[in-house]
């Protein structure tokens, strides 16, 4: 499971600042206010998925169907994938109508 | 640039710790796209309490009230009534459970606030059985399939029994709305979100949720098995408003089920008599659904 | 302030008026249902503007107190017996969501066989939920104490459900009068509930979360804090009251007539009253006895029972229920607090009362008399039959 | 480690949700009680999701265990997944002087320079995939793992490693047995570093 140290964070999220270092920080009631952004779940992949952009005829297919948020849309409009989170699922290549994604094996 | 099918919107963050390829973050992630910034979301115990990630962090951009598994209902109503007497304006409240939490030990909250005509949205990720607890039968799973407490061995072939219909349940109470959503068509599901948005009263969704580990299919696999669900009529897509029910989703001549069966390891075992079977009964369900559209 | 007379259920429903509660959510179940009755006559009436959600069940009456109290919203529920049995988990969620719901609870004994009457097995049973526990005497003392635990359970540095509790009949069906104290009198004493912590559209925030070993026991601790702080707090929101009203019911643990004494007796709830005559009337054949009315249960007082502990050698316990296979909870956890003291009187279990079995004058009497005799075992079940007269039809 | 005159062994094992390392702890721990020692296996208690970086633990004794506590300085760290070394400090309290096991092509670098023990590799993937255990995507490596840590530890023997599969892997025995022989022959050692 992916494990997150509370004091290891010091985000702003709601108004509110999180740093977290002795029980006298944590607020009384166990409510959680950090993005879960700050984790990154690139571990878990084993494969990635590479966009051949020759190819991509930006329909966002990809993006609609990423169940990780991992696609984004760059300002030209192209798709591009946040390897920090990219979990590998393979939907995007699967779902892709041009076949322009490939999931390549991670080293 | 090419146009967006559905918002660009995002209130789901990555980071989140759903498997890959999970069919319940999407329903997350096109539910909250429809619904914006102005949401309360109760969610029970449930894959979700686990996909939206361990204190101090959290998954959606909107507040989220963990509730107990068999009280999303009650949770609901305790949090429009709340909205209610202090004035804040225009907040949608929604429960979202999945299907144990909804079909099974939820299903007396549930049925208290449609009858209790709370002011909100229920959702049901329907992934067909006790994912977070690692894929245990619940009255949601369907006919046939393996689970870990429908095992497959030569006295037993998977679950006995067949899918409870929670639809009807529901529909029983006369509820403002209620629809059943796929993820896997996702233009459909932010129209109903939309739809429902604008209403008021209780609302209803029935979402299905492919889950590859429970499933046991590739993880690339959820949209195209999504979509087989509907295309073999086994999840149509419909929605009932004021009694009214129209289907959204018809084809001149729907795909066999067994495309969607064999498209699934828990189903692997099944015979062709087997399927034959659930090919029977999900032709059946299929005309009494044409025929409750029929009524008008 | 007026005086009126009114039930025991009446008393909660009026605090509940008074405290301007905004959500209240409720199942009926004997003989809890004149609160909630009164107050939807209130809400109905326009005199109580609240929200009132009729759910379905205790468990969902509590849930949707808890979510509501999530957004901020002054929480109030009513319940008794299988009732607040039924709620067990949602208490412990109440607890650890730091949701300060106010509670009444009328004590009635659990089934089977099935019993309306009173005994305190339901509440004694929540004890361990993070819950303030109130025990009442008189239907005053109902309708100040639910006052006093809107206060407390809501204020930042508790933040706590509280639950106020009623022999079932003795109180929440005996009618008697009661000072009520004004509206600008409660405006004043407890203002609209404000917190910091409140859940609002439009920011982040997921209330409930989950923890794994590295974190939960420090939120686990914090309940503890608090429950501590509570204690302290109390005696100072009592005393604000009393500035108001003129009333102080005297802290977790009032005692009457035990300077002197060579044997004072604990008792919860309307035993109390029974107890005290008692007490004057054996006083009168120049017995020196005494009494301490165990009003707070969470927290446990055990500063103040060890001060009388200082003081008495023989201390009985009255416990209106019984923990199977140990003794009834009031004694251990007297003789738990009193085991760290110096002084360590003698304490004797009167087990009394059970399924709202009288308490009479004659069995305090038999109490108190075994403890100035220092004769008896440790662990007395009182006023068992030893003939029974059952009704035959037939 | 020595303790009151027996010997512990504590193997961590680092996996991905899917890929069975929390059956590698048990099956070693099969093994181990196969030699006639007293083994300990269990999970890191969480939630598991598939994918998501997964440990596990096995404690091996001579003698009864008398702790329930979690392995925070193994003598031996297996790592089913090269790939969460990227993200995950496997090398997290292993003793100086122990073993680090990992599924890889090749042996990795000495990253941790303080590390003097050895370090071994086998690849447990072409071997599962080999013996047609799980697929590309999620190859399921325990069992080929565990051959090759009966080679590169001798805490327990190969024939024990099978038997322990052979009893208590529900199927593909006859694959999942060849895994563990194949890579108890393939896998390679590099030797420890003396200072």
């Amino acid at each position: 499971m992916t494990t997150t140290r509370a004091e290891h964070h010091d985000a702003k999220a709601g108004g509110h600042t999180t740093a977290y270092e002795t029980e006298e920080d944590l607020p009384e009631a166990p409510v959680a206010s950090v993005p879960s952004d700050v984790i990154h779940t690139a571990s878990w992949r084993t494969f990635r998925p590479v966009i051949a952009l020759a190819k991509c005829t930006k329909c966002y297919v990809c993006w609609k169907f990423c169940p990780d948020v991992a696609i984004a849309i760059d300002g030209d409009g192209w798709p591009v994938i946040r390897l920090d989170y990219c979990k590998g699922c393979g939907i995007c290549a699967e779902e892709c109508k041009p076949l322009a994604i490939e999931m390549v094996k991670e080293d | 640039m090419a146009r967006l099918t559905i918002p660009a919107e995002e209130y789901m963050r990555a980071g989140h710790s759903a498997c890959p390829g999970c069919g319940a973050t999407l329903v997350m992630r096109y539910l909250l796209k429809g619904l914006g910034p102005n949401t309360i979301v109760t969610v029970p115990a449930c894959c979700w309490t686990v996909i939206g990630t361990p204190f101090p962090t959290t998954a959606i951009d909107v507040p989220m009230v963990d509730c107990a598994f068999e009280a999303t209902g009650a949770s609901v109503s305790g949090l429009r009534a709340a909205a209610d007497a202090m004035g804040l304006k225009d907040v949608t409240i929604v429960g979202f459970a999945g299907d144990g939490g909804t079909a099974d030990i939820g299903i007396q909250a549930l049925s208290g606030m449609l009858e209790r005509r709370t002011d909100a949205i229920y959702v049901m990720y329907d992934n067909e059985a006790y994912m977070n607890t690692g894929i245990q039968r619940s009255g949601a799973t369907p006919r046939g399939a393996w689970t870990t407490t429908t095992p497959v061995d030569q006295a037993a072939r998977g679950k006995p029994e067949v899918k409870k219909d929670v639809m009807a349940i529901v529909a029983a109470h006369k509820p403002a709305y209620a629809a059943t959503v796929n993820v896997a068509f996702p233009e459909d599901f932010l129209k109903k979100v939309e739809r429902a948005k604008a209403i008021r009263g209780p609302r209803f969704f029935h979402a299905l949720s492919p889950c590859p580990p429970g499933w046991r299919y590739p993880p690339e696999k959820t949209i195209a098995v999504g979509r087989l669900a509907t295309d073999t009529n086994v999840f149509p897509l419909y929605e009932v408003e004021d009694g009214t029910y129209r289907i959204n989703r018809k084809l001149g001549k729907a795909k066999p089920v067994a495309e969607y069966l064999r498209a699934q390891g828990r189903f692997g075992h099944l015979t062709e008599i087997e399927i034959a079977e659930i090919q029977a009964d999900i032709d059946t369900r299929w005309k009494r659904l044409l025929a409750l559209e029929a009524l008008g | 302030m007026v005086q009126e007379v009114i039930s025991g259920n009446y008393a909660q429903s009026y605090a509940a008026k008074l405290a301007r509660v905004q959500v209240v959510s409720a199942y009926p179940i004997t003989p809890q249902t004149s609160i909630v009755e009164r107050i939807a006559e209130f809400v109905a009436a326009g005199e109580l503007r609240a929200e009132y959600i009729k759910v379905e069940s205790e468990h969902s009456a509590m849930q949707a107190c808890i979510s509501a109290a999530a957004l901020g919203a002054r929480t109030y529920t009513a319940t008794s017996s299988q009732g607040l049995l039924l709620m067990h988990e949602l208490l412990h969620w109440a607890a650890g969501a730091r949701a300060p719901v106010v509670m009444g609870v009328v004590n009635r004994a659990v089934a089977p066989p099935w019993s309306i009457w009173t005994d305190h097995a339901d509440t004694i049973s929540q004890r361990d939920t993070g819950w303030i526990q109130f025990y009442c005497e008189s239907n005053q003392e109902v309708l100040d104490t639910t006052l006093l635990a809107f206060r407390l359970a809501e204020h930042a540095d508790v933040l706590l459900p509280a639950m106020i509790t009623e022999d079932a009949f003795f109180l929440s069906h005996t009618v008697e009068p009661v000072d009520i104290p004004s509206q600008e009198q409660v405006d004043e004493f407890l203002p609209p509930r404000v917190t910091k912590m409140a859940i609002r559209p439009g920011t982040i925030g997921r209330l409930g979360s989950f923890t794994g070993p590295d974190l939960y026991m420090e939120f686990r601790h914090k309940i503890a804090q608090a429950m501590e702080r509570s204690a302290d707090l109390f005696l100072e929101i009592e005393d604000d009251y009393e500035r108001l009203t003129g009333r102080n019911h005297g802290g977790p643990l009032p005692t009457y007539q035990v300077d002197d004494a060579d044997a004072v007796l604990i008792t919860m709830g309307t035993a109390t009253t029974t107890a005290r005559a008692v007490v004057d009337a054996m006083r009168a054949r120049g017995k020196k006895v005494g009494l301490a009315k165990l009003r707070a249960f969470r927290p446990f007082p055990v500063r103040e029972i060890r001060q009388l502990g200082a003081r008495v050698d023989r201390i009985g316990v009255l416990d209106r229920s019984f923990t199977f296979g140990a003794a009834g909870a009031a004694f251990t956890e007297v003789v738990g607090a009193l085991y760290g003291s110096r002084h360590r009187p003698r304490v004797r279990d009167f087990v009394a009362g059970i399924g709202g079995r009288d308490i009479t004058p004659q069995a305090v009497d038999e109490m108190f008399t075994a403890l100035l005799k220092d004769r008896g075992p440790e662990v007395d079940w009182v006023g068992l039959k030893h003939r029974l007269e059952v009704n035959r039809r037939g | 480690m020595v303790r009151d005159g027996g010997i512990v062994i504590e193997i961590r094992f680092h996996g991905r949700g899917g890929q069975g390392a929390v059956i590698a702890s048990e099956l070693l721990a099969q093994a181990a009680f196969l030699e006639g020692k007293h083994p300990q296996s269990f999970p890191f208690f969480g939630v598991e999701r598939r994918g998501a970086p997964v440990t596990a633990y096995t404690r091996i004794d001579d003698k009864p265990i008398s702790v329930r506590t979690s392995i925070t300085t193994p003598d031996v760290v297996v790592v089913l997944d090269a790939g969460l070394m990227r993200t995950i400090d496997v090398m997290a309290g292993l003793k100086r002087d122990g073993l680090l096991l990992v599924n890889s092509e090749r042996i990795p670098d000495r990253i941790d320079k303080s590390f003097t023990g050895r370090i071994a590799a086998v690849d447990a993937t072409a071997i599962a995939l080999s013996q047609g255990l799980g697929d590309r995507a999620t190859p399921i490596v325990n069992t080929a793992i565990l051959g090759a840590l009966a080679r590169a530890s001798g805490v327990v023997s190969i024939n024990n490693v099978v038997k322990a599969i052979v009893n208590h892997v529900p199927a593909k025995r006859e694959g999942n047995a060849l895994a563990a022989i194949l890579a108890y022959r393939q896998v390679k050692t590099l030797e420890a570093v003396i200072l």
